[in-house]
C-alpha cells in the first residue's frame, strides 16, 4: 500500500494538512494564471456572446447544437469518475479507494459546475434560464416535465446537491482536523464547517451509516445522470442520436473518461503536493486495470453502434454514419478510436501500468479522445438529418474554442482553491488503512 | 442583547440607508421606459388604429402590370398582395412584386433633389426643388426658344398609360421627337414577329390556362417572360385545374429555367437552333397529315427543307423526339407554342418566333381557348402607345450623343449603362451630353452620370394608370393611386414633368394645365368617360371613378377581344426563313456559348437593390447574394472545375470573373450566367456584388426587330485558380432514396 | 370529485387536448408548384423575418419560415427537378414539442404547433428534434436598415436574440379571422377566410389552407386526393401538411 | 479544551446583523419606490381629470376613447376632439390647463400623453374583444371616474390576465397564442 | 465535571472504556481519530436510525416528485408531441431523481439529528483526539465518583488525564 513505509498517525495529519496550510508563491502564481486564463478565455468571450447573441459561436441552422453541448457532455462525463467510483468502492470496501476518493469527488463537483456553466453558455437567453427550474414564477407557468431537458435539469441539480453533500460529509472529520491544527479565523471557520466534530463513537457511527446511504443513493443517481444526458440525444429521431444503446454508451464513456481524469489528477497531486507516500502504485495498477476494462466495454459499444446502424440499413442512419466515418470530421473520428480504443490497450503491460508518466499520457489521450467523441456525436449527426436539402456544416468559432479552453482553466482554478480549503486526501480514512498501533509490537 | 455602541448604531444606520437607497434605485432600474401616447391632432376619417386597410394599385416591378393590394396600417405600407379582382394577377403575386415594399422603404432612396459636380462620383449636393426646376427649366426653355429642341432627349423605361402620353405630349410641345424607351426585357422581336404573323404588334394573350399541350421555346413563362404571375396561375390550371385532364408542357432551352423544371419534358437543343426545331416540328405536322388546312401545299413547300433528319442533325435533338412532339402537338385539342428567352434573343430572333408562330397556325389554335388570342389595341381610356426601341434605338441615341447632337438628356426608370453591352459605349457617350437629368429613386449606374437628380416618388406613392401588356384577351385598364404619403421630399414623375412645363412656359402650360398627375389622369378619364361610356349608364363619373379606384382596375371581361387574328397563314408562310442564330466569336477560340438569363428575382438587374430579393435563394440553384456561372457537370469535370472556382469568362467583347456552379441541367458547351448582379452603384444591397453578363455580350442584333441578340455570344473559360464561396441554402440536392417527393418518387 | 377523476383519466389519454372546431391543415400540390419562391417573400413580409446579410447567410444563419428545397432526379439530358416547399409541418405528434423544457412550444387546441417567443430560453432542442429542420434560431438581434423597419407587421412580434422561431400558419391571420367570426356571431370561420401569407401569394394555387375538421372544406377534399402523402411518414410525426405528389407524365 | 459552534459563530453576529439590516433596507426602499416614486401615476403634460369629465359631466368612456369597441386600441381622443367640446364650454376656457390645450391646438401639435398602461411588445391585447365581452372599463382600469390623475391599478402581468380568463372560463383563453404571437 | 483520559494505544483505550462502562459510568464519550467498530459496539450502537430518515426521504421524494410533475402539468394544459398530459414514463424519471434528492437531503437531516451535530453547546475535547490519541470522556460523574473514574483510566494506561468543568 505504501511505497515508502508506513507513516504514523501524526505524520498523516502533518503531511496532508501541510499541503493545505502552507502556501508558497508558486501556488499563488499558478492560481493567478488559471484565473486569468479563465477570465480571458472563458468569461470575456461569454460576456461578448451575451451582448451579441449565441451567433458569436459557429453554430448555424444545420447544427444548432455545437461545441458548448459537447463540452457539457464531456464535463458531465468527467464528473462520473469521482462520486460514482468513490461510492462503488465505498460499498465494496476497496481499501485503495481511500487516498484518492476525495480529489475524485472534488473532480465530480467541479466538472459538474463547469458543465452547468456550459448550459448557461449554450442557451440563447440565459437571463431567463430560471424558467426551467420547478420554482413558481411570475407567469404562473411551470416547466415541462415531459422534456428530456427537464430530466437533465432535475438530474444535474440532484447530482450536484448529492455530490456536494457526499464530499462535504466525508470531509467533516477532516475539517475538525484542520480546525485543530489552526488558530484564529480559520479555526472558527472550520469549527463551523466541522459542526463541532469531536470524533465520538456515536458521531463516527452515524457518519458511517449516513455515508453508506449517500453512497447507495449516489450510485443509481450517477448512472441516471449520464443516461439522462444521453436521452437528450437519444429521444430525438436524429440519425446518429436515436440509439437505444446511447444510455449505457454514455454512462460507460463517462466513467471511462472520469477514471482517466482521476489518473491525471492523481498524478498532479502526487507531483505537486508530494503525496507520494499515500498515492502509490497500487492505485495506478488498480486504475489501469479499470481503464482497460472500461476501454474494452467502450470499444464494444462503439462496434455495436456501427453494427446496428449498418444492419438497420436506413438511408438516414447510413448517411450519418458514412459522414462520420468518411466525411469532413472523419480524422477526428479515427483519432478518437486510436486514443480511446487502441492506446489504452498498452496498459495490458504491467510495466506501462506502473509508470506514472506513461499512465499520465494515456489518461490525457483518453480524455482528448472522449472530448472528440462528444464533439463528433454533436457535430456529425445534426448536419445530416432527414432532408438532404438541409444538409449543412458546422465548424466551431474562435469564441467556442476559447471558451472550451477557458473551461479547463475554470476547472483547475476550482481545484486549486479546493486543495487549500479541504484536505485533498481523507485523513481519517488513510489512518484506517494503516496497521493499528499495538503497545507490545 | 448586549448594549449597542454608538459606532455600531451608525454602522447599522449606514447599512439601512444604503439598503433603502439600493431598493429605490432597483425600483427605478426595473421600471419600464416611459412610452408616450400620441393622439392625432385631427384624425383622418377612415383611420382606425390597429386595423389594416387595403388599397389597390398597380405593381411596377416588371412590365406585366399586375394589380396589387397594399395593406396599410397607421399610414405605413405593411404588405403587398395580388389584387383579387385584377385579371392579370388574380390575387396572386410573385416574389418581385411583393418585394415592392423594399422599394418604398429602401434605405438607399434618394430623399431630396441633388446636384452633382463631377459625373460618376458619389459626391452630390442637396438642392431645393425650386432651384432645380428653375435651372433645368431655363436650360430647356432656352433650347426651345433657340429652336434647338431637337437636342433634348427623353429616355425612359417601359412606360405605358397616361404617363406615356404625358411624356409624349411634353416632348411634342417642346418640339423634340426624341422621346424613346429602352427596356432590356421588352420583347421587341416577339412584337415584330407577331406583327408579321398576325398583323399587329400588340402582344397577344397566350391562353396557357386552357391549353393541353404547351410547347415553349426558351420562354420562361413561370419566371420572367411577359406576365409570370398570370402565366403561373394559368399553369396551375393547366396542370390540375381541370378534372381528369392534365396539360402537358415541353420546354426547349439550353439551360433549365423555372419553366423547364416544371415541364414534363426538357429539351436542350443546340443553342440558336430552337427556331429550326420549331420548323422541324411544323414539317412533321404538315407531312404527317395532322394539318388539314387549305394551304397545306404552301406550307409543305415552305417547310420542305426542314425535314426531321436535317433538323435533328442541326439541333442535336433526336428525330424520334421531333416526330413524337409533333404528333402530340398535333393530336392535342388545344396546343400552344410560345417563344421567348434565348430563342428570341438570337440574330435571327424574328425568324425563330415566326417559326414558332407557324406551329400555332398549324395547330389551328388562333383565337381559341388554349391558344393565341389577340389583344385589342383599343383600350379605355385610350393612351398613346409607344414601345421600347431595342438595341437599335439605343445605338441611335449613343450615336447622337457621340456626335454632340444631344444637349439635354432626361432619363427616367431605365438603366441603359447597366443593361446594355459595354461595347455600346452608352456611358462614354453620356460624357458628351452637357446636361443630364435623372428622374429616379435610386443612384443606379445611369443616375450617377446625371448632373441633376430629381427624386421621384415610388409607384406606391404615385398616381398613374396602366394598360397591361400583354393584356388578358379583353380590355383592361388599371388605376394606381398613392397608398402612402410620400416618405421624403420627392415628387411623382408626372408632377415633375408638369412643373417643368410650367417652368419652361410658352404654350406648354396652356396645353398641360394640370396641377398634378392625379388631376391629369382624372381629367383624361373623365373626358373619355363622357365620350364613350356615359351613354346608357346612370352612373356619373365621380361614382365610376371611386369604383375604379376602389377596385384598382377597370375591365370588360365579356367584350370581344381585339378582333380575329390574321387567320391567313400566308404572311407566316412567307416569312419563314432560316432561323438559326449566328454567334459572335469563333467556335475554336470561344468554345462555349454564353447563356445570360433573366432571373425571377432581379429581372434585368432592377430588383438587385431590394434586400428581400438579394436574400431570396435563386429558384434553381438556391444561391443568394452574388453571381455564378453554371456549367454542366461533365464539362466541369473535363476542365477540372469545381463549385466556387473563379472562372474568367471571356467573350470577343470583354471578360468577367465569376465563380463556377455545377448545374446538372445545362447543355454541355453552354455556360449560363444570371443577369441582375454586378451593379457598381445601386445602393448598399446591390453594389459591388457579382458580375453583369450583359456587359460582355457582343452587340449583335436581330436585323428585323433591332433587338439585342443577347444570347448570341461565344466565350472561352479559364480557371483562374482563385476560389470564392458561393452562398447558397441547398445542402445535397438528391433525395438519397428518401421519400421526400412522395412515395415511389425517389430515384436517388 | 368524479369530474376530477374524469379529468385525470382524460389527461392520461395520449394525444388529448382541449380540441376546438379546427384542425388547420395545408395541402401543397407539387404538380402545381413551380418553385418560384413567391411564398418565401410573402412569409418574410408578413412575419417580420429579418434581413440577415450575406455574411450571416454564408454561415447558414438565414431565417426563412418557408423554404423551397430542390431535388434533382436523373442525369443530363434526362434530368428532372423536384421542388418541395418546406415549412413547419404542425405535426400532431411533434417531436419538437416534448423537447422544450419551458413549454415555449406546445400543441394548441387548433392543432397548431405553437412557438411562444417570449417564453423561449433558447436551448434549441426543438430545432434538433425537428426532422424537417424548419425551426430557425435568432443568433443575433437582427435590425433593419432605416426605414425598412416601417414595413414590420405590427401584429407579429419582432424576435430578439436567443429565441427560436418558425412558421405559425400565420396565427395573426387566424386570430383576425376568428375575431371577425365572433363579431358576426359565427362559431366558426368560413372556409377560405383564413389564408396564410404563403398560400395567399402562391401564383399557381399550389397551396391550400383550411380546417380539415370541416368535411366540406376544400382542404379536406384535397387531402383525399390519391396523390397525397406526408413527408418522412416513417417518423410518425403525423404532419398537418399534406403534399400532393407531382405527376410524372 | 472544548469545542462549540456557537462560540465560533459569535464574531459573525454583527456582520450578519448588518447584512440583515441592509437586506431589510432594500425591501423598504423598493417598497417606498413603488409607493411614492413609481410610474404608476405619472404627471401628464396637461392636468386632465377623469373625475371632472366622467363623474361631474357624465361623459361615457367611449365618447372619447372611440376606438375601444372596434379596434385593438382604445385610443386617446384627438386634439380636435378635445377642442371640439372645449370651444363650446366657455366657463373654463380661461383655466390654465385648457389654455395649454388651446396652445397645442393652435400649434397643431399632438399632446404627448404618458402611457400609464403599457404592455410589452410581445403581448397582443385587443380592447375590442374585451368590450364586446361586456367588460366594464373599470374592471381593468379601476375607478377611473374618481381619479384626478390616472393611476395604474392592475399589474398587467400575465397571471393577472390568466386569472381573469380562468375565472370567466374564456374559451381557450389560456392558450398562449391568444395573446402572444 | 468531566474527566478526559487520553490513550496512545487503541487497546488500552477500549480497555478503559470497557471498565468504565462496567463500573456504571454511562455518560461516556469515546473519541478517536478514526472510526473504531469496537468502540461503537461498546457504546451499544448497532443499526443507526439514520436509515429511517433515508427511507422516509426517499418515499417523500418519490411522492413529491410525481405529484409535482402531475400537478404542475395540470396548471396549464399544454399538450406536447401528442403525449398525454399526465405521461407516466417521463414523470417516473422525475420521480426517480426526486426520490434520490430527498433521500439524500433527509439522510443529511438524519445525520444531524442522530449525531447531535452541529453542537451548539461547549463540549470537552482534546486536540490530540483528532490526531493520534484515543480519548475517553466521562461526563456527569458525581463528585465522589470522579476519583474512581480517574483511577480506572490511569490504570488502563492513559498518558494524560484532565478534568474539565462542564457548563450546565
Amino acid at each position: 500500500m505504501f511505497d515508502h513505509g508506513q507513516p504514523s498517525y501524526a505524520e498523516v495529519n502533518k503531511d496532508i494538512l501541510s499541503t493545505m496550510l502552507e502556501t508558497g508563491p508558486k501556488y499563488w502564481m499558478l492560481l493567478g494564471m488559471t484565473m486569468s486564463v479563465a477570465g480571458i478565455c472563458f468569461f470575456m468571450p461569454w460576456i461578448y456572446q451575451l451582448f451579441v447573441g449565441v451567433g458569436a459561436a459557429g453554430m448555424n441552422h444545420n447544427a444548432v447544437w455545437g461545441s458548448y453541448l459537447s463540452n457539457f457532455i464531456f464535463w458531465i462525463g468527467l464528473s462520473h469518475s469521482g462520486t460514482l467510483l468513490s461510492a462503488v468502492l465505498h460499498i465494496t470496501n476497496s481499501p485503495w479507494r481511500k487516498s484518492i476518493y476525495r480529489s475524485a469527488e472534488a473532480m465530480t463537483l467541479f466538472s459538474l459546475m463547469t458543465a452547468a456553466l456550459f448550459v448557461m453558455v449554450h442557451v440563447g437567453r440565459v437571463w431567463f434560464v430560471h424558467w426551467s427550474f420547478p420554482i413558481p414564477n411570475e407567469m404562473g407557468l411551470w416547466p415541462n416535465f415531459r422534456s428530456p431537458l427537464m430530466f437533465d435539469v432535475m438530474a444535474i441539480t440532484t447530482y450536484l446537491t448529492a455530490s456536494s453533500i457526499f464530499i462535504y460529509m466525508g470531509s467533516v472529520p477532516d475539517f475538525a482536523a484542520v480546525r485543530d491544527a489552526s488558530t484564529g479565523l480559520r479555526r472558527r471557520l472550520y469549527t463551523i464547517f466541522s459542526f463541532g466534530w469531536r470524533g465520538t463513537a456515536r458521531e463516527w457511527h452515524t457518519l458511517g451509516w449516513a455515508y453508506t446511504f449517500f453512497a447507495v443513493f449516489v450510485i443509481p443517481l450517477a448512472v441516471s445522470v449520464h443516461s439522462i444526458v444521453s436521452w437528450d440525444f437519444a429521444l430525438s429521431a436524429v440519425p446518429g442520436f436515436h440509439h437505444t444503446i446511447f444510455a449505457p454508451y454514455f454512462v460507460c464513456g463517462a466513467i471511462y473518461s472520469g477514471t482517466a481524469g482521476i489518473v491525471t489528477v492523481m498524478y498532479c497531486l502526487r507531483k505537486f503536493l508530494g503525496f507520494e507516500r499515500y498515492i502509490g502504485q497500487v492505485h495506478l495498477d488498480s486504475l489501469g486495470k479499470l481503464l482497460i476494462t472500461l476501454s474494452l466495454i467502450w470499444s464494444y459499444i462503439n462496434i455495436l453502434e456501427l453494427f446496428t446502424t449498418w444492419f438497420g440499413g436506413t438511408s438516414y442512419e447510413l448517411e450519418a454514419l458514412s459522414f462520420r466515418l468518411t466525411g469532413f470530421y472523419a480524422p477526428l473520428y479515427w483519432e478518437m478510436l486510436i486514443f480511446c480504443a487502441f492506446v489504452p490497450l498498452l496498459m495490458l503491460f504491467k510495466k506501462i501500468r506502473l509508470s506514472w508518466n506513461k499512465m499520465l499520457l494515456i489518461s490525457v489521450l483518453i480524455n482528448i479522445g472522449m472530448l472528440t467523441e462528444r464533439f463528433i456525436i454533436v457535430a456529425t449527426s445534426q448536419p445530416r438529418k432527414f432532408l438532404p436539402g438541409a444538409f449543412g456544416f458546422y465548424v466551431p468559432s474562435w469564441i467556442e474554442i476559447s471558451i472550451s479552453v477557458g473551461s479547463f482553466a475554470i476547472f483547475v482554478t476550482l481545484f486549486l482553491i479546493f486543495i487549500k480549503w479541504v484536505p485533498a486526501i481523507s485523513i481519517y480514512e488513510v489512518k484506517e488503512t494503516l496497521k493499528p498501533l499495538r503497545r507490545n509490537v | 442583547m448586549s448594549k449597542i455602541s454608538r459606532r455600531d448604531l451608525l454602522q447599522y444606520i449606514g447599512a439601512g440607508g444604503i439598503g433603502v437607497a439600493g431598493g429605490v434605485l432597483y425600483g427605478e432600474g426595473v421600471q419600464r421606459k416611459v412610452e408616450l401616447l400620441i393622439p392625432q391632432v385631427i384624425p383622418p376619417e377612415d383611420y382606425s388604429p390597429g386595423v389594416a386597410t387595403w388599397y389597390n394599385t398597380v405593381c411596377n416591378q416588371c412590365s406585366a402590370g399586375c394589380g396589387i393590394s397594399v395593406r396599410i396600417r397607421e399610414g405605413k405600407a405593411k404588405k403587398i398582395e395580388g389584387n383579387p379582382v385584377h385579371p392579370v394577377s388574380r390575387g396572386r403575386l410573385c416574389a418581385r412584386g411583393q418585394a415592392g415594399l423594399n422599394v418604398l422603404y429602401n434605405p438607399d432612396r434618394i430623399r431630396t433633389p441633388l446636384q452633382r459636380a463631377d459625373r460618376g462620383s458619389e459626391n452630390t449636393a442637396e438642392i431645393s426643388w425650386d432651384d432645380a426646376l428653375t435651372t433645368i427649366g431655363s436650360r430647356i426653355g432656352r433650347l426651345k426658344i433657340e429652336g434647338n429642341a431637337g437636342r433634348i432627349r427623353l429616355l425612359t423605361g417601359r412606360t405605358r398609360g397616361h404617363l406615356d402620353e404625358l411624356f409624349a405630349q411634353f416632348m411634342n410641345l417642346l418640339g423634340s421627337e426624341h422621346y424613346q424607351q429602352y427596356d432590356f426585357t421588352y420583347p421587341s422581336a416577339l412584337a415584330a414577329a407577331n406583327k408579321t404573323s398576325f398583323g399587329t404588334d400588340v402582344l397577344p394573350y397566350y391562353d396557357i390556362e386552357n391549353a393541353d399541350f404547351l410547347l415553349s421555346f426558351g420562354a420562361d413563362y413561370l419566371g420572367t417572360w411577359l406576365s409570370p404571375v398570370h402565366y403561373s396561375r394559368a399553369y396551375g390550371n393547366l396542370r390540375q385545374g381541370r378534372q381528369g385532364q392534365r396539360g402537358k408542357t415541353v420546354q426547349v432551352e439550353p439551360r433549365m429555367s423555372l419553366s423547364g423544371a416544371a415541364a414534363d419534358e426538357w429539351i436542350a437543343a443546340r443553342p440558336g437552333t430552337e427556331g429550326l426545331l420549331a420548323l422541324g416540328i411544323a414539317h412533321v405536322l404538315v407531312s404527317s397529315g395532322s394539318y388539314t388546312g387549305n394551304d397545306r401545299d404552301e406550307w409543305s413547300s415552305a417547310l420542305q427543307a426542314y425535314s426531321p433528319s436535317m433538323v435533328s442533325a442541326e439541333t442535336e435533338v433526336s428525330e424520334d423526339t421531333i416526330v413524337r412532339i409533333a404528333e402530340e402537338f398535333g393530336a392535342s385539342t388545344a396546343s400552344l407554342a410560345i417563344a421567348g428567352g434565348a430563342t428570341a434573343a438570337g440574330t435571327n430572333a424574328v425568324a425563330s418566333i415566326v417559326a414558332v408562330n407557324a406551329l400555332n397556325h398549324l395547330a389551328g389554335n388562333l383565337g381559341k381557348p388554349g391558344g393565341v388570342i389577340l389583344n385589342s389595341a383599343q383600350t379605355f381610356p385610350a393612351a398613346a402607345g409607344s414601345s421600347p426601341a431595342g438595341l437599335q434605338g439605343a445605338l441611335d441615341l449613343v450615336a447622337a450623343m457621340q456626335a454632340g447632337d444631344v444637349e439635354v438628356l432626361l432619363v427616367h426608370d431605365t438603366n441603359p449603362v447597366f443593361s446594355l453591352p459595354d461595347n455600346v459605349g452608352f456611358r462614354q457617350a453620356m460624357e458628351n451630353v452637357p446636361l443630364i437629368i435623372a428622374l429616379s429613386s435610386f443612384h443606379d449606374e445611369t443616375t450617377v452620370m446625371a448632373d441633376f437628380i430629381l427624386p421621384t416618388n415610388t409607384y406606391l406613392e404615385s398616381w398613374g394608370d396602366d394598360v397591361p401588356d400583354p393584356g388578358v384577351g379583353f380590355p383592361v385598364t388599371s388605376l394606381s393611386q398613392p397608398v402612402v404619403a410620400p416618405l421624403y421630399d420627392t415628387l411623382p414623375v408626372g408632377d415633375i414633368i408638369l412643373s417643368l412645363a410650367r417652368q419652361i412656359g410658352g404654350e406648354l402650360p396652356i396645353h398641360m394645365p394640370w396641377a398634378s398627375m392625379e388631376e391629369f389622369i382624372k381629367d383624361r378619364w373623365r373626358e373619355e368617360f363622357d365620350e364613350r361610356m356615359s351613354e346608357g349608364q346612370d352612373q356619373n363619373f365621380e361614382a365610376f371613378w371611386q369604383a375604379v379606384l376602389e377596385a384598382g382596375v377597370w375591365g370588360q371581361p365579356g367584350a370581344a377581344a381585339g378582333g380575329q387574328p390574321e387567320s391567313s397563314s400566308s404572311p407566316t408562310i412567307a416569312a419563314i426563313a432560316d432561323p438559326v442564330s449566328k454567334f459572335a466569336g469563333d467556335e475554336t477560340d470561344y468554345p462555349f456559348v454564353l447563356h445570360p438569363y433573366l432571373t425571377a428575382t432581379f429581372l434585368d438587374g432592377r430588383g438587385a437593390n431590394l434586400p428581400w430579393l438579394q436574400e431570396l435563394p435563386d429558384p434553381m440553384t438556391s444561391v443568394v447574394y452574388g453571381s455564378w456561372a453554371e456549367l454542366n457537370p461533365v464539362t466541369a469535370d473535363e476542365l477540372g472545375i469545381e463549385e466556387g472556382d473563379v472562372l474568367e469568362i471571356e467573350s470577343p467583347a470583354g471578360s468577367i470573373r465569376v465563380p463556377a456552379f455545377i448545374f446538372p441541367a445545362i447543355r454541355p458547351g453552354v455556360v449560363a450566367v444570371p443577369i441582375g448582379q454586378g451593379h457598381t452603384s445601386y445602393g448598399r444591397y446591390a453594389s459591388d456584388r457579382g458580375v453583369n453578363p450583359i456587359h460582355i455580350v457582343a452587340t449583335l442584333m436581330d436585323k428585323q426587330s433591332g433587338d439585342l441578340a443577347w444570347a448570341a455570344t461565344r466565350v472561352k473559360i479559364t480557371n483562374t485558380g482563385e476560389r470564392l464561396r458561393i452562398v447558397k441554402t441547398d445542402g445535397v440536392t438528391r433525395t438519397l432514396g428518401r421519400q421526400i417527393l412522395g412515395p415511389g418518387n425517389d430515384h436517388g | 370529485m368524479s369530474t376530477f377523476v374524469e379529468k385525470l383519466r382524460q389527461y392520461s389519454k395520449p394525444g388529448y387536448y382541449d380540441e376546438f372546431d379546427y384542425h388547420w391543415t395545408m395541402t401543397i400540390d407539387l404538380d402545381r408548384c413551380t418553385g418560384c419562391e413567391a411564398c418565401v417573400v410573402a412569409c418574410q413580409a408578413e412575419n417580420n423575418l429579418p434581413i440577415v446579410g450575406e455574411e450571416r447567410f454564408a454561415q447558414s444563419r438565414e431565417i426563412k419560415w418557408i423554404r423551397i428545397e430542390r431535388y434533382w432526379e436523373g442525369e443530363y439530358p434526362n434530368i428532372k427537378m423536384g421542388f418541395i416547399p418546406m415549412l413547419c409541418q404542425h405535426c400532431d405528434d411533434a417531436p419538437c414539442e416534448t423537447a422544450c423544457p419551458v413549454y415555449a412550444t406546445y400543441h394548441n387546441q387548433d392543432g397548431l404547433n405553437t412557438q411562444i417567443y417570449n417564453r423561449c430560453i433558447g436551448t434549441r432542442t426543438c430545432a434538433v428534434y425537428c426532422p424537417y429542420e424548419v425551426r430557425y434560431f435568432n443568433w443575433f438581434t437582427y435590425t433593419w436598415d432605416e426605414p425598412l423597419e416601417q414595413q414590420l407587421n405590427p401584429d407579429v412580434s419582432v424576435r430578439e436574440k436567443g429565441v427560436m422561431e418558425k412558421c405559425t400558419f400565420c396565427i395573426q391571420r387566424i386570430r383576425i379571422a376568428k375575431d371577425n367570426a365572433k363579431d358576426d356571431d359565427r362559431r366558426r370561420v368560413r372556409d377560405g377566410e383564413v389564408v396564410p401569407a404563403c398560400v395567399q401569394s402562391c401564383p399557381t394555387e399550389a397551396m391550400l389552407f383550411g380546417n380539415s375538421k370541416d368535411p366540406e372544406a376544400k382542404v379536406s377534399k384535397m387531402m383525399k386526393n390519391t396523390r397525397g402523402y406526408t413527408v418522412l411518414k416513417d417518423l410518425n410525426t403525423t404532419p398537418s401538411i399534406v403534399y400532393l405528389k407531382k405527376v410524372h407524365a | 479544551m472544548s469545542i462549540s459552534v456557537l462560540d465560533a459563530l459569535q464574531p459573525a453576529k454583527k456582520p450578519a446583523l448588518i447584512v440583515l439590516v441592509l437586506v431589510f433596507g432594500l425591501f423598504v426602499g423598493a417598497w417606498v419606490h413603488g409607493k411614492y416614486f413609481s410610474d404608476r401615476s405619472p404627471i401628464q403634460p396637461i392636468d386632465f381629470s377623469h373625475r371632472i369629465h366622467v363623474t361631474d359631466n357624465e361623459i361615457p368612456c367611449q365618447h372619447c376613447h372611440i376606438y375601444a369597441e372596434r379596434t385593438p386600441v382604445a385610443g386617446v381622443p384627438s386634439v380636435s376632439k378635445c377642442m371640439g367640446c372645449h370651444n363650446s364650454v366657455p366657463s373654463v376656457r380661461e383655466s390654465p390647463e385648457i389654455l395649454k390645450l388651446a396652445t397645442y391646438w393652435e400649434n397643431r401639435e399632438p399632446i404627448p400623453w404618458i402611457k400609464v398602461y403599457d404592455l410589452p411588445d410581445y403581448v397582443h391585447f385587443t380592447h375590442k374583444r374585451h368590450i364586446k365581452a361586456g367588460l366594464a372599463c373599470q374592471e381593468c382600469h379601476g375607478p377611473v371616474e374618481t381619479m384626478d390623475r390616472i393611476t395604474r391599478v392592475a399589474t398587467m402581468k400575465m397571471p393577472w390576465c390568466v386569472d381573469c380568463h380562468t375565472e370567466r372560463e374564456v374559451e381557450h383563453g389560456r392558450d398562449c397564442w391568444t395573446c402572444h404571437k | 465535571m468531566a474527566i478526559l483520559g487520553s490513550f496512545a494505544f487503541e487497546e488500552d483505550f477500549l480497555d478503559a472504556a470497557r471498565k468504565l462502562k462496567s463500573s456504571g459510568f454511562d455518560k461516556l464519550s469515546l473519541l478517536s481519530p478514526l472510526p473504531l467498530e469496537e468502540a461503537q459496539e461498546l457504546m451499544g450502537l448497532e443499526k443507526s436510525p439514520v436509515r429511517h430518515f433515508s427511507l422516509a426521504g426517499a418515499i417523500f421524494g418519490a411522492i413529491a416528485g410525481f405529484a409535482m410533475a402531475v400537478a404542475t402539468s395540470l396548471v396549464f394544459i399544454l399538450p406536447t408531441g401528442g403525449r398525454a398530459i399526465i405521461t407516466i414514463p417521463p414523470f417516473l424519471i422525475i420521480t426517480y431523481e426526486m426520490t434520490i434528492l430527498f433521500g439524500v437531503l433527509f439522510t443529511l437531516l438524519g445525520f444531524h439529528f442522530v449525531s447531535g451535530l452541529p453542537a451548539w453547546r461547549d463540549r470537552p475535547y482534546l486536540i490530540s483526539a483528532g490526531i493520534d490519541r484515543f480519548v475517553v470522556i466521562v461526563e456527569g460523574a458525581a463528585a465522589d465518583q470522579v476519583a474512581r473514574a480517574e483511577a480506572i483510566i490511569r490504570d488502563a494506561g492513559a498518558d494524560e488525564v484532565r478534568h474539565v468543568e462542564e457548563d450546565q
